[in-house]
């Protein structure tokens, strides 16, 4: 198993807009990120823990190494937000999750069925944001 | 039980195994109120009045215009400045002159949505603002009645049974909070292809259809079109309802909420086109 | 480029991204032809003509009977008795007076199919048969146009734009033997939930707008359709056309094959009902 | 790695008819079956298997015992032919494979692009078998 997970992210209901019009995105994040969610130093943090984490790959209770916690969608949220956002953030997340009227589906289910921000992204995960539409 | 015409009329309908002739009596027998005529109400009310359904309600207090037709398509150019729900009402008795239909020119409000409601077994959201949307969630709560809701902007669609069943949640359930009004444009701001609001219109009459006749599973989920996407549709697994919601809850009292509600100070105020049009 | 009126008219679709002006006159300047005026070539028909396509044509011989109704949403009680061609046509001239609608009240032939349909720039297939779909299909195939191709029974369908794009299959290239005359039923022997035709017929409106606008990529894809699957829609990648296609394959002689073909014979003869019917 | 492939099957386009009208089934299979496509014995090979497949797992090119081959699709069809069907086999099978009008996909993948009938089964795998309809 790799340091990092590979994610595949889709944005709907004219949340694109916000995401260089783009609805469809992979990313890669790290295995273990700031407990704090900061992702200034994701890349770095990243290749740091490679050494760490290669040979734990079956052993999930391995020591994370302090003030790192297992990635999970709250990183992913301020991730999407720092480094993907191209505009207004107040659109895509309001404090420590998304806006009202957003909602994130993690491989096609309810993100509230599996355990909403605090969820433990894995490899191959597909996210979707969606902002509910109201016409007609 | 039916007249011998009806065997005629829909017999390739009560053919099929599953649906039958008691299928076809439950359509005769039931009530559907779809409010709003439009993009999506136009289709649904089509296909509702085509299958048999007995009484029809329509609610729209908007009239007809000429932007609204390349996706409105029971109105035509000779309805423009007739009120949506005369002329949508006009279109269907055509369609199945054996379907009671009832037309209500009025802005749906909290005073009087219960008693508009009420008379009818299904609800279909075929709205077009989000302070209707949550008015028509909570209201559907009260009256214990399957909210079928369709929405639709720029390429996208979406499906959603609100209230149905032993654990489905309800519109509050899955968006407590009203999103900020400058996130949510309008159709006429964000354009809107015509046969998106026809599929997803559409859709809504076959859900109603199902639920009247007993093919509808109870499982909650939500059904996501984009005409660009590859694939179109995706199907989502939704939460049950939630023990703490506000409008459907253990302890919410609902009635008492729709009576105190300003729902569109709830969704944060008249945006300049809504307070022209008599929201 | 377009008259004020039409700015008004199709504004909503105009200020989509990726379609707008051009989209729209990409719509006007089309000719699309919809053969079978039933289930699914009503809703296509609707949704063409509201989203302004030029010049439509109707293709059908059968007249409208009583039990059509229920999902032919175009004819009325009215019309019965009527050549399904004129009842469509004239339902869509109102719908939108500014397409030009062009009905043809004939059976689909070897011998007048290429003639018919050469004027067209699309060609929807909403028939009831194995033999028409065939022959619209090598048709298409001569005429090197795209074929949008709606099928639907019970509580299902299935649409596939066939020979689109540089490596679009054809009918053949899928099914190159036609199935047994007695794996093959119609509507009016296994039934037909009508919002379900309308769902197909919908997509194929939705599909044909997409080909004109430029807006439909060239991945060859089948939707499959199930009312009361959950989930409902399954979209599935398809083979690209076959070298040794007898239809589009690179030594075929479509043009010749057509002239020589029994289709009805080829697809096991005529079953009872189709004699009566004149195919 | 188990000795047997489980699989998802769906019926539709009216298919589901001759299969007890039932369009779902789960169905598990041995991992090698006669070339002959004989079923009349399956489930004595997928027990007379176990032990030479369980430790095999990895090794792909394990030595295959005489007369049998991996599972495929062919074998499948065999299977559901034998085994499934309630009625009228001439209108599913038509000699060594599906009968005209039939495709058979593999998850969502036209069988064509995947081998046909020589495609491998996995455990896991979702085959539809659709019949194509004419209606309208
Ligand atoms: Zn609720
Ligand atoms: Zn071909």
């Amino acid at each position: 198993m790799a340091s990092s997970v590979s994610l595949k992210i889709e944005f709907g209901g004219g949340l694109e807009l916000l995401f260089a019009n783009q609805s469809s995105h992979k990313l890669t994040l790290p295995k273990f990120v700031p407990i704090s969610n900061s992702t200034s130093l994701s890349s770095l943090s990243s290749s740091n823990l490679k050494d760490t984490d290669t040979e734990s790959a079956t052993s999930d209770d391995a020591a994370i190494p302090d003030g790192l916690k297992r990635v999970d969608v709250t990183y992913l949220l301020h991730h999407l937000r720092d480094h993907l956002l191209k505009e207004r953030p107040e659109l895509f997340m309001d404090k420590e999750t998304v806006r009202p009227g957003i909602l994130v589906l993690i491989n096609d289910t309810d993100w509230e069925l599996e355990g909403e921000g605090e969820y433990e992204l894995k490899s191959g995960d597909e996210l979707v944001f969606i902002s509910t539409l109201h016409g007609g | 039980m039916l007249p011998l015409k009806d065997y005629r009329r829909y017999g390739r309908q009560m053919i099929l195994e599953g649906f039958g002739l008691p299928g076809q009596v439950k359509l005769k027998e039931a009530s559907v109120v779809v409010v709003g005529a439009g993009g999506l109400g136009c289709p649904a009310l089509q296909y509702l009045a085509a299958s048999g359904i007995g009484r029809i309600g329509v609610i729209d207090h908007d009239v007809v215009e000429l932007s609204n037709l390349h996706r409105q398509i029971l109105h035509t150019e000779t309805t423009i400045g007739m009120p949506k729900a005369l002329s949508a009402a006009k279109a269907i008795s055509v369609i199945n002159p054996q379907s009671k239909v009832e037309a209500v020119v009025q802005a749906l409000s909290p005073t009087n949505a219960t008693e508009l409601l009420a008379p009818y077994d299904v609800i279909l959201d075929c709205t077009d603002n989000a302070p209707t949307r949550y008015l028509l969630s909570d209201v559907a709560v009260a009256l214990r009645k399957p909210l079928v809701s369709g929405a639709a902007q720029r390429f996208e669609g979406q499906l959603c049974i609100y209230n149905y069943g032993e654990n489905g949640p309800c519109y509050r359930c899955l968006f407590p909070k009203p999103p900020a009004q400058e996130t949510v444009g309008t159709c006429e701001e964000t354009g809107i292809l015509g046969a998106v609001t026809g599929i997803i219109g559409n859709l809504q009459a076959l859900e109603t259809i199902k639920i009247i006749a007993g093919l509808k599973d109870q499982a909650p989920s939500l059904l996501l079109f984009n005409a660009l996407q590859t694939p179109p549709f995706r199907s989502i697994k939704l939460r049950n309802k939630k023990p703490a919601c506000a409008a459907c809850g253990s302890g919410a009292k609902t009635r008492g909420m729709i009576d105190n509600t300003d729902y569109v100070q709830f969704c944060g105020g008249p945006p300049a086109n809504w307070v022209e049009r008599g929201l």
